[in-house]
C-alpha cells in the first residue's frame, strides 16, 4: 500500500477516465475495498474520446505533476471506436509534447475495464511511482504559463 | 449569481470512518457561489433527499452537489429530488467521495483534503451546468433474442405473450440449446425432453414470434428503441418451405458416420441432418464439410429422394435486417472440453467422458437408449469414479471460479447410474458440495443416504489406464490425505462451465461489456441483474455465468419483463447529454468552418450538414449538423474540432476546464 | 563441417555414469559435433545445495554459467537432467531478480548476462542429430520401448518449457523415428526417488520399482532415460528395486545416446552399454534399405 | 506491501522468504495424491500446508521436527499438479533450512541430511563431487558402515568409480562461497 512519506515528493496527479469502463472500474476498487494513493483525483468524461490537447495542457498549467488516461480496452468502447481515436490522437500529441518540452512519461495512458477495480489501483500506484520519481512538473507549468498558452493548439 | 448547496453523506460510517465530513461540510460552505453546506449519515434516506428539496426551496438554489457515493450509483436519485424540488434535474451533480475516496484511502488528512478537493471541483462544474430537457425517442416494439436455449425460449415466449413481436435468432439448425441434451433434471429428476419439448413447439408457432435457425448476428446498429440489427442466415441447402420434414433425405444420405455433436460424438448422424429427433424446427440442413456432393461433386441422393423437390445445393447464405427496440443475449455456455487435463487422460482413454457425454448415455433418447455403457467396448461400468471440479476451481490448468452446476449434476449422475445399475458402486471425488438452492441439499444427502454414492474429499491426481481399467489414484483428505487407489470402468468428469465461443465477437459487435472469462457483464451484479451497461440491451441465462435451469429461466422472465416494461411506453425519454453545434449571430451563424472533420469519426453516423440559408434562400454556409436521436454523447467529435464548434452538454469546455483549475488549484 | 558447442558433463558423467558422457561424445562426433567442456567446471550443487543452502544453491551453477559465458559459449549442453533443471532454473530466477543477481554475482566475482541458451539431451538431439539420423542409421531399434523422462527434464514447465508435464512426447519421437515402438505408460513423470538413492535405499527401491515394474508389464523391451541419477537408480540399484517389488526385473535401461548409437552401429565401448549393472541383450536388426553412402562407409570401418 | 512483519509464524517467514503463501491452499489434496513419497511422510503435502495455515507454533514445530521436510524429494510432482500452482518443494526447501538452523531435525533423518552434508563437503574441497570419498563420509557420518560396500567392487571394474578426486583449480573460489554463504 501506499504511504505518504512526508519527506518525499507526493505528485499531483489527475485521471481522465471515461464514464463507461475506467470510472466504473474505479468505482470497483472501492467496493473491493483496494486502496491506493491519495494523489489521485478523477474527473469524468463520457469517453476517453473526448479528451483533447488542450486538457492536458490545462492540467499541466494549472500544477498537475502527471496525468493518467484512461479508458476501455481496445474493442470494448462503450461508443464503438472514441477510445481508438483517442489513442491515436495521443500517438500525435506525443511527439508535440516532446516538442514543447514535456515529458511524455508525464502522461501514462490505461485500459482498466468495469471489471478491473484491482488493476485501477495498480495502475495508480505505479504511475504515482513513476510521477514521483519524475519530481515536480514547475519548469513545464512556467514555460506553458509564459508561453500565452492558449486555448486553441 | 450562483446559489449552490452541497450536502456531504456520511453513508453510515462509509464515507465518515476515514474522511471528515464535518470538515469537509465547513470547508465547503466556504467555496464561492455556496450558499449551504451540509452533512447528514444517509443522504439517499427520505430525511436526506427531504433535506435537499427543503434547501432548494428555501435558498433558491441554482444547484446542488450531493458529496455520496457515486452517481452510477445514485444520481438518478437526486436528480429525480432536484426536480421534485422545481430545479432542473441536470443542476444536481454528485461529487463521489465514497468509492473514490473513502473506501480507497486509509483515515487520514490527504483523504480529507481529497474529499474537500473533489467537492470543490464539482462546485465549479455545477456552476457552469445548464437547465437541460430530456430528449425523446420513439421505440420500435420488437425484440431480438440472439440463443434458443431455454433462455432465449423462455424470454421469447413471455415477450410475445406480453403482445410484443419477437424475433429469435439461433445459431444451430434447432433451438433447445443445452437443455436439450439433458436426461432427469436435478432437484426433481423430471425428464428434460418432456418439460422442454412443448415450450419449444410453442416458439415454433407463436404468432408474435420470428425463429430464424442456423443464423447469426451480422452486425448492430443504432441504440435503444431503434436497433438495427443485420441476420446472416446460413445457406440450409434447403428451401425451407417447400421442405415437409418427412425424413427421407436423411434415410437415404450415404454419409452415415458423422460423430454428432447433439450426442457428445457418443452417436452419428448422416450430412443432411436435424440435430435430434424433437428438433424445432423439425427440417434438415447439409452439412457440407461432411457432404459428399459439396467435396466430390456427386451424390445428391437426397435430392432425388425428397418428395417435394426442396433440397437447393446451390442456396447462399443470405440476410435479413430487422429493426428493434431491444435486444436480448441468451447465448448460453460451452463446457471446457480440450484435453486441458493430460493427468486424467481425457482425450486419450474412451471411456473418460465429460458430463454432457454422461447425460446422452442416461438419456432414453440417447446412443445407448438410456443404459449406461462404456463407449470403449459397451460393457456396463461397475465402478464409475466422478471426479468433480475438473477444471473448475484450478487457476493453473483450468478457470479459477466455481462452475456452480456441476456439484449437483455429479450427485444426479452418480444417483441416475444407481438407479440403472442396482450392483454398481459410484465414488465422488470432491472438494466441497456446493448444494445451495431449493431442495438442493436434500438432493444431495438422497444420494449419500439412500443411493449409496460414495463421497471423498479429495482431487485426483492422475487417471491412468492399466489391462482395461482406469486407475483413478486420489487421497482422502478426511483421514490425513491416505491414498486412495480405485480401479474404475469408466470416469465422468465435471469439467468447467465457460462462456459460449464466439461470446467475445459478439459483446464486440453489441458493445456490451464482458469479464475477464468472456460472460457478459450485468450492469449492477446485484440490482441490474438483467441488464448490461449498454442501455435497451439485456441478458439472461448461462451467457452472465454457469446457471442452472430454474435460475436460467428466472432470469429469463426477469429480463423479458424489463424489456415488455420498456415497450409499454411508446416514446423513450433519454439523457440530452449530446453534442451540438454552437451557434452564433449573423453573418458569423457559427464559428464552425464546414471542415466536416467530424463527419467519419462519428461511431453512429450523428453528423450530417445543415446549409445556413439567407431571407431569400441562398445559401451562406455549409456547417455541421448534430442529429439528437443518433447522437449518444461520446464526444469524440469535439476532440476532433479544430474550431472548438462542438460542445457536449454537460461535458462541455467550461465545465471540464473549470474541473481541471478546481481540481488543482488548492491542491 | 565441425560444429562447436559448450558442453557440462557434471560429476556424474565424470564417475558413476561415465558410459553417458561416452555415449553423448560418440554420438555428437558421429554428427560432427564437437564438445568443448566448460572451463574448470564445479560442481552444480544437486538437490543437497538446495535443500540446505539456498543461496550456495544459486553460486555453484552461476559459477558454472560465468565460466561458460568467460569463454563466450553462447550454447551448452548439459546432459544430466539434474544439472540441466539446476542451471535452467538458476539462470531464469537471477535474469528476473536483480537484487538475487546483484549478491550471486559478488559471491562469484562475475556479471552474468543469464542469455546463455542451455540444451538438454533431448533438445540436443532435436537440433544436431533427428535431422540426420535416418542417412547415418544401420540398424533398426525394433524394440518395445518405456521413455522415462523423470522429474527433472520437464518440471517445473513454466521454467524450462520443454515438452508438457503430463504424458511428455519428445523422446518418443525421438525413439519412433529409429524404428522403436514406445509404449503408452502413466509413470514417465513418476520420480524414481533421486538424491535418496544412498541415504534411503529403501525408498528408491519402492519408488523405481514401481516404475520398472510397469514398465516391464506393459511389455516394454527396454527403459530410455534421459538423467544418470534415474539410470542408476534404475540399473545400478536393481537389487533394492527387485526387493521392493518381490520379484526378479531384467528389463534393461538405456540411455537416450546410447540407443541412438546403437542405432548407429556403435560398438559395446562406444556406447558403454558394458557399464551397466543390468546386462543390454539386445540385439538390432540391420536396416532393410541401407543407403549406398553408408553401406561404403561400413565396409570401411 | 507493508514492511513490517509482526507475524511471526513459520508460514508467515516462509511467505516473506519464498513468496509462498500457504493460504491459497485449499486443500484439494492433488498434491498428496501425486506425491510418490506421500505415503512415508506423516503428514503428506497437502497436510503440511494445512499445518502451515494453521499459524499455530506447536504446529510449526510439528513441521520442522517432522521427517515430511525431508523425505520430499524435490520431484515438484505437486507443483506441477497443484490448482493453486503453490510451490510446495520450495517451502520445504524452506522448512528444511529452517529446521537444521534451530536445530529441530528429525532423528530419523539424520542419514538425509548426513548425506547432503558429505555431498556438499566433498564439492567444497575438489569443486566436484567425489563419490569415493562422499560414500565414506557419508559412512563416517550416518554409521551405515557397511551399506553399499557391496556394489563398491562392482563398480569399480565397471569403472564407474574414480579413485581420485578430479581437483578444479577453481576450488578455492568454491570453497569461498561456501563462507560466504554461510549466514543462510
Ligand atoms: C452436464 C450438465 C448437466 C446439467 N444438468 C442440469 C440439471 O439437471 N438441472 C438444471 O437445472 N440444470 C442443469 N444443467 C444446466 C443447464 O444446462 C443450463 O442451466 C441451461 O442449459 C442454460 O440455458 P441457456 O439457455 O442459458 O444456455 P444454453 O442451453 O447453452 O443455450 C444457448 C443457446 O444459444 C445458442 N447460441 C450461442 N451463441 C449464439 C450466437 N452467437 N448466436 C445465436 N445463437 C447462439 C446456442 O446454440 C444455444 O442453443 C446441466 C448442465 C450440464 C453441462
Ligand atoms: C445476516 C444476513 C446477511 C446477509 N448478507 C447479504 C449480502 O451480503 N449480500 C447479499 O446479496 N445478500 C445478503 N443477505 C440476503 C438478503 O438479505 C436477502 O437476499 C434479501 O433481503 C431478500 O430480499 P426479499 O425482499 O426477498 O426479502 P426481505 O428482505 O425479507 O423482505 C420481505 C419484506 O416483506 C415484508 N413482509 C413479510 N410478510 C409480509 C406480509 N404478510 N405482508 C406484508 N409484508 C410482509 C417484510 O416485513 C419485509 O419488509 C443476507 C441475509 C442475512 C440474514
Ligand atoms: S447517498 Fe450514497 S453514500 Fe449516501 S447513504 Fe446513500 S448510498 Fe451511502
Ligand atoms: S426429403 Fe425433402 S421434404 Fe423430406 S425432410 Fe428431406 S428436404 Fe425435407
Ligand atoms: S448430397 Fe450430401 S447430404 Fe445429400 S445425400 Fe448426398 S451426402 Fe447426403
Ligand atoms: S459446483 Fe461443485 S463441482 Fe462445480 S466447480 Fe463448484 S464446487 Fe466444483
Ligand atoms: S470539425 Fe468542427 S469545424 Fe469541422 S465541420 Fe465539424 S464542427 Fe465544423
Ligand atoms: S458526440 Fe459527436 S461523435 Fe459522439 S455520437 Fe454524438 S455526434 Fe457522434
Ligand atoms: S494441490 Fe495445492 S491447493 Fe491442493 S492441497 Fe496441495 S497445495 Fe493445497
Ligand atoms: S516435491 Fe516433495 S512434496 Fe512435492 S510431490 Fe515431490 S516429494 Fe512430494
Amino acid at each position: 500500500m501506499e504511504t505518504n512519506n512526508t519527506n518525499s515528493f507526493e505528485p499531483k496527479v489527475v485521471a481522465f477516465v471515461c464514464n463507461w469502463c475506467t470510472y466504473a472500474g474505479a468505482d470497483l476498487t472501492g467496493t473491493s475495498r483496494i486502496k491506493y494513493a491519495t494523489n489521485v483525483k478523477i474527473i469524468r468524461f463520457p469517453c476517453t474520446g473526448r479528451i483533447d490537447f488542450m486538457l492536458l495542457m490545462k492540467a499541466f498549467a494549472n500544477g498537475a505533476d502527471g496525468i493518467i488516461i484512461s479508458g476501455c480496452h481496445p474493442n470494448d468502447c462503450h461508443y464503438t471506436s472514441g477510445n481508438f481515436h483517442a489513442r491515436r490522437r495521443w500517438m500525435i500529441f506525443r511527439n508535440l509534447l516532446d516538442f514543447i518540452g514535456v515529458d511524455v512519461n508525464r502522461i501514462v495512458f490505461s485500459w482498466v475495464s468495469a471489471a478491473e477495480g484491482a488493476k485501477w489501483a495498480e495502475v495508480v500506484n505505479e504511475s504515482v511511482d513513476q510521477f514521483r520519481q519524475l519530481g515536480p512538473a514547475t519548469s513545464y507549468q512556467k514555460l506553458i504559463k509564459n508561453s500565452e498558452f492558449q486555448e486553441v493548439e | 449569481m450562483a446559489r449552490i448547496g452541497v450536502f456531504i453523506c456520511h453513508c453510515g460510517e462509509n464515507i465518515s470512518a476515514t474522511v471528515d465530513c464535518e470538515k469537509v461540510a465547513k470547508v465547503a460552505s466556504e467555496f464561492p457561489g455556496v450558499t449551504v453546506s451540509v452533512d447528514y449519515k444517509y443522504m439517499c434516506s427520505d430525511p436526506g433527499q427531504n433535506m435537499v428539496k427543503e434547501a432548494i426551496l428555501e435558498h433558491n438554489l441554482t444547484g446542488v452537489v450531493v458529496s455520496a457515493c457515486s452517481p452510477r450509483m445514485h444520481e438518478p436519485t437526486f436528480r429525480n429530488a432536484c426536480a421534485e424540488a422545481g430545479l432542473n434535474p441536470f443542476l444536481c451533480e454528485m461529487a463521489n467521495i465514497r468509492e473514490h475516496c473513502s473506501w480507497v484511502h486509509e483515515k487520514s488528512d490527504a483523504t480529507t483534503d481529497k474529499a474537500i478537493d473533489i467537492v470543490r471541483t464539482l462546485v465549479e462544474k455545477v456552476k457552469r451546468n445548464e437547465a437541460l430537457a430530456p430528449i425523446y425517442v420513439p421505440i420500435t416494439k420488437t425484440a431480438v433474442v440472439i440463443g434458443g436455449g431455454v433462455a432465449g425460449i423462455q424470454a421469447s415466449l413471455d415477450i410475445a405473450d406480453a403482445g410484443h413481436k419477437v424475433v429469435l435468432v439461433e445459431r444451430e439448425p434447432s433451438i433447445g440449446g443445452h437443455m436439450s441434451q439433458l436426461s432427469e433434471t436435478f432437484p426433481t429428476l423430471d425428464c428434460s425432453q418432456c418439460i422442454l419439448t412443448p415450450r419449444m413447439v410453442d416458439v415454433a408457432r407463436h404468432p408474435n414470434i420470428t425463429l430464424y435457425t442456423y443464423a447469426e448476428i451480422e452486425s448492430v446498429d443504432g441504440s435503444i428503441g431503434n436497433f438495427n440489427v443485420k441476420i446472416r442466415l446460413k445457406s440450409k441447402s434447403l428451401d425451407e418451405k417447400l421442405c415437409t420434414g418427412c425424413g427421407a433425405c436423411i434415410q437415404k444420405c450415404p454419409v452415415k458416420k458423422i460423430p454428432s455433436e447433439f450426442e457428445q460424438g457418443l452417436g452419428k448422424r448422416t450430412a443432411i441432418y436435424v440435430p435430434f429427433p424433437q428438433a424445432v424446427p423439425n427440417k434438415p440442413v447439409i452439412d457440407r464439410v461432411n457432404c459428399t456432393y459439396y467435396i466430390k461433386g456427386k451424390c445428391k441422393v437426397c435430392e432425388i429422394v425428397c418428395p417435394t423437390k426442396a433440397i437447393r445445393f446451390d442456396q447462399e447464405d443470405s440476410f435479413v435486417e430487422v429493426q428493434a427496440g431491444a435486444l436480448l443475449l441468451a447465448t448460453g455456455f460451452d463446457v471446457l472440453k480440450t484435453n486441458f487435463f493430460p493427468e486424467y487422460g481425457y482425450g486419450k482413454y474412451e471411456d473418460v467422458i465429460d458430463g454432457l457425454a454422461f447425460e446422452r448415455l442416461a438419456s432414453a433418447s440417447g446412443p445407448t437408449k438410456g443404459e449406461i455403457r462404456r463407449p470403449s467396448d459397451g460393457e456396463i461400468p461397475k465402478k464409475i469414479v466422478f471426479i468433480a471440479c475438473a477444471g473448475s476451481r484450478d487457476p493453473a490448468k483450468g478457470i479459477e471460479y466455481c462452475s456452480k452446476i456441476c456439484c449437483m449434476y455429479t450427485a444426479k449422475h452418480a444417483m441416475l447410474y444407481k438407479h440403472k445399475v442396482h450392483e454398481g458402486t459410484p465414488y465422488i471425488f470432491y472438494m466441497d458440495i456446493r448444494a445451495t438452492g431449493k431442495m438442493y441439499e436434500e438432493f444431495v444427502r438422497r444420494a449419500i443416504e439412500e443411493d449409496e454414492v460414495k463421497y471423498i474429499r479429495g482431487r485426483v491426481s492422475q487417471v491412468y489406464e492399466k489391462n482395461g481399467k482406469l486407475i483413478v489414484r486420489g487421497v482422502d483428505t478426511l483421514l490425513m490425505g491416505q491414498a486412495v487407489e480405485i480401479e474404475a470402468d469408466m470416469v465422468v468428469l465435471a469439467t468447467a462451465g465457460i462462456a459460449s465461443p464466439g461470446s467475445e465477437e459478439l459483446a464486440q459487435k453489441l458493445h456490451v461489456s464482458y469479464d475477464k472469462h468472456k460472460f457478459f457483464s450485468e450492469a449492477h451484479p446485484k440490482l441490474k441483474p438483467v441488464e448490461t451497461n449498454t442501455a435497451g440491451i439485456y441478458l439472461a441465462g448461462a451467457c452472465q455465468s454457469t446457471k442452472d435451469i430454474p435460475e436460467t429461466v428466472a432470469a429469463a422472465s426477469g429480463a423479458a419483463a424489463k424489456i415488455a416494461g420498456l415497450f409499454s411506453n411508446d416514446l423513450l425519454k433519454r439523457d440530452p447529454l449530446i453534442a451540438v453545434v454552437k451557434k452564433c449571430a449573423p453573418p458569423l451563424y457559427s464559428s464552425c468552418t464546414g471542415c466536416f472533420m467530424c463527419i467519419p469519426v462519428c461511431p453512429y453516423q450523428a453528423i450530417d450538414k445543415e446549409e445556413i440559408k439567407d431571407r431569400s434562400g441562398n445559401i451562406i454556409k455549409t456547417i455541421s449538423h448534430i442529429n439528437p436521436g443518433l447522437c449518444q454523447g461520446c464526444g469524440t467529435c469535439v476532440a476532433f474540432c479544430k474550431s472548438k464548434s462542438i460542445d457536449i452538454l454537460g461535458y462541455n469546455h467550461d465545465q471540464v476546464c473549470a474541473e481541471v483549475e478546481a481540481l488543482l488549484n488548492e491542491w | 563441417m565441425q560444429k562447436k558447442i559448450g558442453y557440462y558433463p557434471g560429476c556424474s558423467l565424470e564417475g558413476s555414469s561415465r558410459e553417458y558422457s561416452e555415449s553423448v561424445v560418440t554420438l555428437a562426433n558421429a554428427f560432427d559435433v564437437e564438445l568443448v567442456q566448460v572451463p574448470d567446471w564445479n560442481c552444480c550443487g544437486a538437490t543437497a545445495a538446495h535443500n540446505l543452502n539456498s543461496i550456495l544453491s544459486f553460486s555453484l551453477p552461476a559459477r558454472i554459467l560465468a565460466k561458460a559465458q568467460e569463454a563466450e559459449m553462447d550454447t551448452i549442453v548439459v546432459p544430466c537432467a539434474a544439472c540441466y533443471n539446476r542451471l535452467t532454473m538458476v539462470q531464469h530466477e537471477l535474469k528476473k531478480n536483480d537484487t538475487l543477481r546483484a549478491e550471486v554475482n559478488g559471491i562469484i566475482g562475475a556479471e552474468l548476462k543469464c542469455d546463455i541458451k542451455i540444451l538438454n539431451i533431448v533438445q540436443f538431439i532435436q537440433m544436431f542429430v533427428a535431422d540426420f539420423v535416418a542417412s547415418k542409421q544401420q540398424f533398426l531399434f525394433d524394440k518395445k520401448v518405456a521413455c522415462y523422462y523423470g522429474c527433472l527434464l520437464v518440471r517445473p514447465h513454466d521454467v524450462l518449457d520443454f515438452d508438457r508435464t503430463e504424458d511428455p512426447q519428445s523422446m518418443d519421437e525421438v525413439m519412433k523415428s529409429l524404428g522403436a515402438n514406445p509404449i503408452d505408460w502413466p509413470f514417465k513423470t513418476e520420480c524414481c526417488g533421486a538424491g535418496m538413492s544412498v541415504s534411503r535405499t529403501d525408498i528408491v527401491g519402492r519408488l523405481s520399482g514401481r516404475i520398472v515394474k510397469e514398465a516391464a508389464d506393459r511389455g516394454a523391451e527396454a527403459i530410455i532415460v534421459a538423467c544418470p541419477m534415474c539410470h542408476s537408480n534404475l540399473d545400478m540399484r536393481r537389487p533394492a528395486l527387485e526387493k521392493a517389488m518381490g520379484e526378479k526385473l531384467t528389463i534393461p535401461v538405456l540411455y537416450i545416446s546410447q540407443a541412438i548409437d546403437m542405432a548407429l552401429g556403435k560398438s559395446q565401448k562406444e556406447t558403454g552399454i558394458n557399464r551397466h549393472f543390468v546386462p543390454v541383450n539386445i540385439s538390432l536388426q540391420n536396416r532393410v534399405v541401407v543407403p549406398e553412402v553408408v553401406l561404403e562407409k561400413t565396409e570401411e570401418n | 506491501m507493508s514492511a513490517h512483519i509482526e507475524n511471526n509464524s513459520l508460514s508467515a517467514k516462509l511467505q516473506h522468504a519464498t513468496e509462498v503463501k500457504s493460504a491459497k491452499c485449499y486443500q484439494c489434496g492433488k498434491c498428496s495424491a501425486g506425491c510418490p513419497v506421500s505415503n512415508e511422510m506423516e503428514y503428506p503435502p497437502s497436510v503440511a500446508m494445512r499445518l502451515l495455515q494453521t499459524e499455530d507454533p506447536e504446529n510449526d514445530k510439528k513441521l520442522l521436527k517432522s521427517q515430511t521436510i525431508w523425505l520430499c524429494v524435490s520431484c515438484e510432482m505437486c507443483l506441477s499438479r497443484c490448482p493453486m500452482e503453490i510451490d510446495i518443494p520450495k517451502a520445504m526447501d524452506f522448512m528444511r533450512q529452517k529446521s537444521l538452523a534451530e536445530g529441530l531435525s528429525h532423528p530419523k533423518s539424520k542419514n538425509i541430511i548426513s548425506f547432503h552434508k558429505a555431498f556438499l563437503d566433498s564439492i567444497k574441497f575438489t569443486g566436484r563431487l567425489h563419490e569415493i570419498s562422499l560414500v565414506a563420509d557419508y559412512k563416517l557420518r550416518s554409521w551405515h558402515l557397511g551399506q553399499d560396500v557391496g556394489m563398491v567392487p562392482s563398480m569399480l571394474s565397471r569403472g564407474k568409480l574414480p579413485i581420485l578426486p578430479e581437483m578444479i583449480k577453481g576450488r578455492k573460489q568454491v570453497a569461498e562461497f561456501f563462507k560466504k554463504t554461510k549466514k543462510t
